[in-house]
């Protein structure tokens, strides 16, 4: 179980570097069962990304995750998009957490690591995020011509009406 | 026997045996393919039509006969028409010039096995076996879609690579027999006591490959490799042209085991014909030795089949070009340089 | 000789696009030019589906998704869960999570070979492979009642406990799979045809496959050491003693030999868990109403795909607030242009075999 | 020397002719293939088939309409009600619906039922002709064996 624990000692020192490169784009730092999470403000997610790409060695992105957050958090943006970073050969994982208002583009992954081609898609696909700089923004498993985004919370669970 | 008889009724009836002969050797083969390679695989195979599934080939036949038959809008109706028929006569033509057995003496009248004899038989052989390449051709191109187009493209290459080595190695046959009249090869194989597949291995292995991809079978299947093109040239088929396609491949996989058997190993005779106390051997007719023979390469087709994964057409017709080509035109060398000095 | 580039559309019905996937290439005769797989046709919005589900209804719900591997998919979701709410599972419970898991691997690989040796054309292998694979989907029959869709694990670990006639089963299973390899070794590994058809074939290097998010034994065949199982164990896999084969030269070939020396380690590992089995409970108590504190997490596993993550937020509910999960068809599928580029089109279809894709975890 | 060897090996098939001698062996082996309508294989110990409902050695319904099964149910596919008949202590179900079409026989109801009152069957001949056959009502719940197939088939199995 020592691994685990240097893991955290680990991405403790990645966000402090991330903190110290960014200052207060650098919304905070929170710890989940899993590992460290960091917030960041959406404008150097960019930037942020390549620093831990380049100079960190987190030289794999996982996964992008997204969220409404219509129900559990009304009041502040509406969509949280998660980026699963992992370091190899380390081993590390590291998740950075943007907040996204409605209609707020946000910009691609995709120019850093190739892997967020479709997974920006997907999340295109399913909440309706614009991902700005994205070679081919298009719905990935819906035909083009559906309406609405089915994973945000307020799309129906039993289909429209006009069917589906 | 009377002229009218020998003249007119036994060549009727000789073309229609030469029809009906392919047909039910086509008929054995189908049913032989499905069985030995779900054996291979561990399966059963179809065993509920008839005594051991002997009558599928029929059933699929009928369901084939029934099915709507379709001509794509765009195709080239006249081409997409011709071809399976080009497959299939030209297929069926060259089953004319195989000896099937050692001629029968009713009375005075000698009835010979062949339909035709000829010469040059063996070319002839040749001949109409690269014409049923056209109909592949045709077939793919007159579909008028590109998996089709993409087999009829493949079939070409490989046709165009596997002439040669069959013609080269047809002719170290015709320098040792000295003919190219197939009843002649045999009986020469006869009369010098060896069957020419153990004077000729490397041309007898060379021309096998060779007939394997002429056949379009596994492992050279490429032009209806049904995991990359679906179903190849004849993918826009249905129907009873498509039936006609299928069965011209079985029939042609039988015209070159016959051809095989003919050249290499002794068509008709029994092993060893010369050989006293091997002599009970001819009690069996010639026609059975030949049979057996023949069933013998399906059934290595078969077995091939259910064993090999499948060439990419490059490293195909690298085979052909670095190993077969120059293996045959060594083998015709040599063969060519004994048979002058022997 | 000039050749018109034309587009080809391959499937979504194709015998050898694994399912309900579409490719549309542009071809050059038979060279590949691009590729633009197009997926969704199997879309049942499983994640949505998720959101309005308990977290014990979700299990069975995952056999869905990887259906060749399905015993995989629960164990991601169940340990995601688990981790997530606290729940810490018996010894036992997790060693026969292994023993299941890693047979599932064995029958997920197993199957893999055939389909991939009959891709190339060679058909018998796959019935080889599919009558070895079927003697353990008879074990999971016997043990949890279903072939294919296992749902043979649960919340706080598994629903049954292993019996002596379990474990004895499991060893007559395992007794006849090296005899299987062995066969599938002798007709595939030797032979010039195969090995001409999948040496030197899909090469990706190993920064593009990290790049690309290429996870699984083709990120393992670049010579990449990422195994899930030794980084960050789950289910007590630091007590086996197993090691990652990889490859060196991220091809088929390469990927198709690292596949059969994972078989040949699973088969290690399950006799070590089975010799080692220790006594005591196989299921936790977990709560019918199984409520989980608001809290979020990522966990993946080893499956025999690749890395196979579930994330999810819970709001303390029985039910989650959102689950994504990260399924490794999906990711490993956008790499295939970039091994596909300039090779010809037979390549397309050894790829794309080789990549070891499920369309029910790529459309979810 | 290596390299003689190999070339022969290659020059004479040698790789082919291994895998030729595999599948002449397995021609002779035992064949898998099980021959279905003759030849049936038994299902496993565990195997869920059909969902039947079970009375216990009295002959009375097990069942207790306690609806624990409709509410894990994750397709939904029960639909069941209760009713205390007067003087009765128990629940007992005056309608259980169930519903073959949109069940994945998972297993959670069996799991959460306190009686053991639903429970699977080893049936897995579930084709039905017509829709009708996939919906069971409780005395429906209770058939087995030719009873029960000829509420699926409507009769059309022999």
């Amino acid at each position: 179980m020592t691994a685990v624990r240097d893991d955290d000692r680990i991405l403790q020192e990645v966000a402090d570097a991330l903190r110290a490169r960014f200052g207060d784009a650098v919304l905070g730092t929170a710890s989940a069962k899993d590992g460290l999470i960091v917030r960041l403000d959406p404008s150097v997610l960019r930037a942020a990304l390549l620093f831990l790409k380049e100079e960190q060695g987190f030289n794999a992105l996982l996964d992008i995750i997204a969220l409404d957050r219509l129900k559990t958090a009304p009041a502040g943006p509406r969509f949280e998009i998660l980026y699963q970073l992992y370091r190899f050969p380390a081993g590390q994982r590291l998740r950075l957490s943007i907040e996204a208002a409605e209609g707020r583009e946000i910009d691609s992954a995709q120019p850093v690591y190739k892997s967020a081609d479709w997974a920006e898609r997907e999340a295109y696909d399913m909440f309706g995020i614009r991902f700005a700089g994205h070679p081919d923004l298009r719905r990935i498993y819906l035909p083009d011509e559906f309406e609405g985004f089915p994973l945000r919370k307020d799309f129906p669970l039993e289909g429209t009406k006009r069917g589906l | 026997m009377s002229p009218f008889v020998a003249e007119l009724l036994i060549p009727v009836f000789k073309i229609l045996a030469i029809i009906v002969y392919p047909m039910v050797m086509v008929i054995v083969m189908i049913w032989l393919e499905r069985r030995v390679v779900a054996w291979i695989q561990g399966r059963i195979g179809p065993n509920r039509v008839g005594w051991q599934g002997i009558l599928q080939p029929f059933a699929d036949a009928v369901k084939l006969f029934f099915k709507e038959d379709i001509i794509q809008v765009n195709a080239d109706k006249f081409l997409f028409n011709l071809a399976p028929v080009l497959v299939m006569a030209s297929t069926l033509l060259s089953f004319c010039f195989l000896p099937l057995g050692e001629p029968i003496r009713i009375g005075t009248y000698e009835l010979k096995l062949w339909v035709a004899e000829s010469p040059v038989g063996l070319l002839l052989i040749l001949g109409l076996s690269s014409i049923s390449v056209f109909g592949v051709i045709f077939g793919g191109w007159a579909s008028n879609s590109k998996y089709p187009l993409m087999g009829a493209l493949r079939s070409v290459i490989q046709i165009l690579s596997y002439e040669i080595p069959v013609g080269l190695t047809v002719l170290s046959v015709a320098f040792v027999s000295r003919s190219m009249d197939l009843v002649e090869i045999v009986r020469r194989q006869e009369s010098s006591h060896v069957w020419y597949g153990f004077l000729l291995p490397v041309s007898f292995v060379v021309f096998w490959i060779s007939g394997i991809a002429e056949t379009n079978r596994a492992p050279f299947d490429l032009p209806e490799a049904e995991s990359e093109l679906v179903a190849g040239f004849h993918t826009e088929y249905s129907g009873f042209k498509f039936a006609f396609f299928y069965v011209a491949e079985y029939a042609h996989m039988v015209m070159i085991s016959s051809l095989l058997v003919v050249l290499f190993f002794g068509g008709w005779l029994p092993p060893f014909p010369n050989v006293k106390f091997l002599h009970f051997l001819h009690l069996l007719p010639g026609f059975i030795w030949y049979l057996i023979k023949i069933m013998f390469f399906l059934y290595c087709y078969v077995w091939i089949r259910g064993t090999f994964p499948r060439y990419r057409f490059d490293s195909l017709v690298k085979l052909v070009w670095k190993w077969l080509i120059p293996l045959s035109l060594v083998n015709l060398l040599v063969v060519a340089l004994l048979g002058s000095v022997l | 000789m000039a050749f018109e580039e034309i587009e080809l559309n391959m499937g979504p019905q194709h015998p050898s696009t694994h399912g309900v996937l579409r490719l549309k290439l542009r071809v050059d005769n038979e060279v590949v030019l691009g590729i633009e797989p197009v997926v969704g046709y199997l879309h049942r919005g499983m994640e949505k589906l998720w959101e309005s589900q308990t977290y014990h209804q979700i299990v069975p719900l995952t056999d869905r998704l990887d259906y060749i591997a399905s015993v995989s998919n629960n164990l991601a979701f169940v340990l995601a869960a688990e981790k997530l709410a606290g729940v810490e599972v018996p010894k036992r419970g997790q060693y026969i999570r292994v023993i299941l898991t890693e047979l599932q691997r064995l029958a997920s690989h197993l199957a893999w070979v055939g389909f991939m040796a009959n891709d190339i054309g060679a058909g018998t292998v796959l019935l080889y492979g599919f009558e070895a694979r079927e003697t353990i989907l008879d074990f999971f029959e016997d043990y949890a009642g279903a072939r294919l869709t296992v749902h043979a694990l649960r919340l706080g670990g598994v629903p049954y406990d292993l019996t002596p006639e379990n474990t004895a089963h499991i060893r007559a299973v395992l007794d006849g799979l090296p005899a299987v390899l062995k066969d599938i070794e002798r007709l595939l590994t030797g032979n010039r045809i195969w090995k001409q058809r999948t040496v030197g074939v899909g090469f990706i290097k190993a920064d593009d496959a990290l790049e690309y998010g290429l996870t699984g034994p083709a990120l393992r065949a670049a010579g990449v050491d990422w195994d899930i199982r030794k980084r960050h164990p789950y289910c007590s896999y630091e007590d086996f003693d197993f090691s990652v084969p990889l490859g060196r030269n991220s091809d088929l070939y390469d990927r198709y030999l690292v596949r059969l020396e994972e078989m040949r380690q699973s088969i290690s590992i399950v006799r070590q868990a089975l010799d080692r089995l220790p006594e005591g409970d196989f299921r936790a108590k977990v709560p019918r109403v199984f409520k989980v504190a608001p809290g979020e997490i990522f966990h993946s596993i080893e499956a025999p795909k690749g890395e196979l993550g579930f994330y999810i937020r819970s709001n303390g509910t029985d039910k989650p607030e959102r689950i994504k999960m990260k399924s490794p068809s999906f990711i490993n599928l956008q790499s295939l242009e970039l091994m596909c580029k300039g090779n010809l089109f037979a390549d397309v279809v050894a790829i794309l075999g080789s990549l070891d894709i499920v369309l029910g975890e790529i459309d979810k | 020397m290596k390299a003689i060897v190999r070339f022969l090996k290659k020059f004479f098939l040698v790789d082919l002719l291994v895998g030729l001698s595999v599948t002449l062996r397995h021609y002779f082996s035992r064949k898998v293939t099980i021959q279905y309508p003759e030849q049936v294989k038994t299902p496993g110990t565990r195997f869920r088939g059909l969902l039947r409902l079970y009375r216990d050695e009295q002959g009375e319904p097990l069942c207790i309409a306690c609806k624990a099964c409709q509410r894990i149910c994750p397709t939904g596919c029960f639909d069941i009600e209760g009713v205390k008949a007067e003087g009765a202590k128990i629940l007992r179900p005056v309608k259980f619906d169930w519903t073959l079409d949109r069940c994945t026989f998972c297993g959670l109801c069996v799991e959460v039922c306190p009686t053991a009152a639903i429970r699977f069957s080893k049936e897995f001949r579930m084709t039905s002709v017509e829709k009708a056959g996939l919906r069971f009502d409780m005395p429906g719940m209770y058939e087995e064996g030719a009873e029960l197939q000829k509420h699926l088939c409507g009769g059309c199995l022999p």
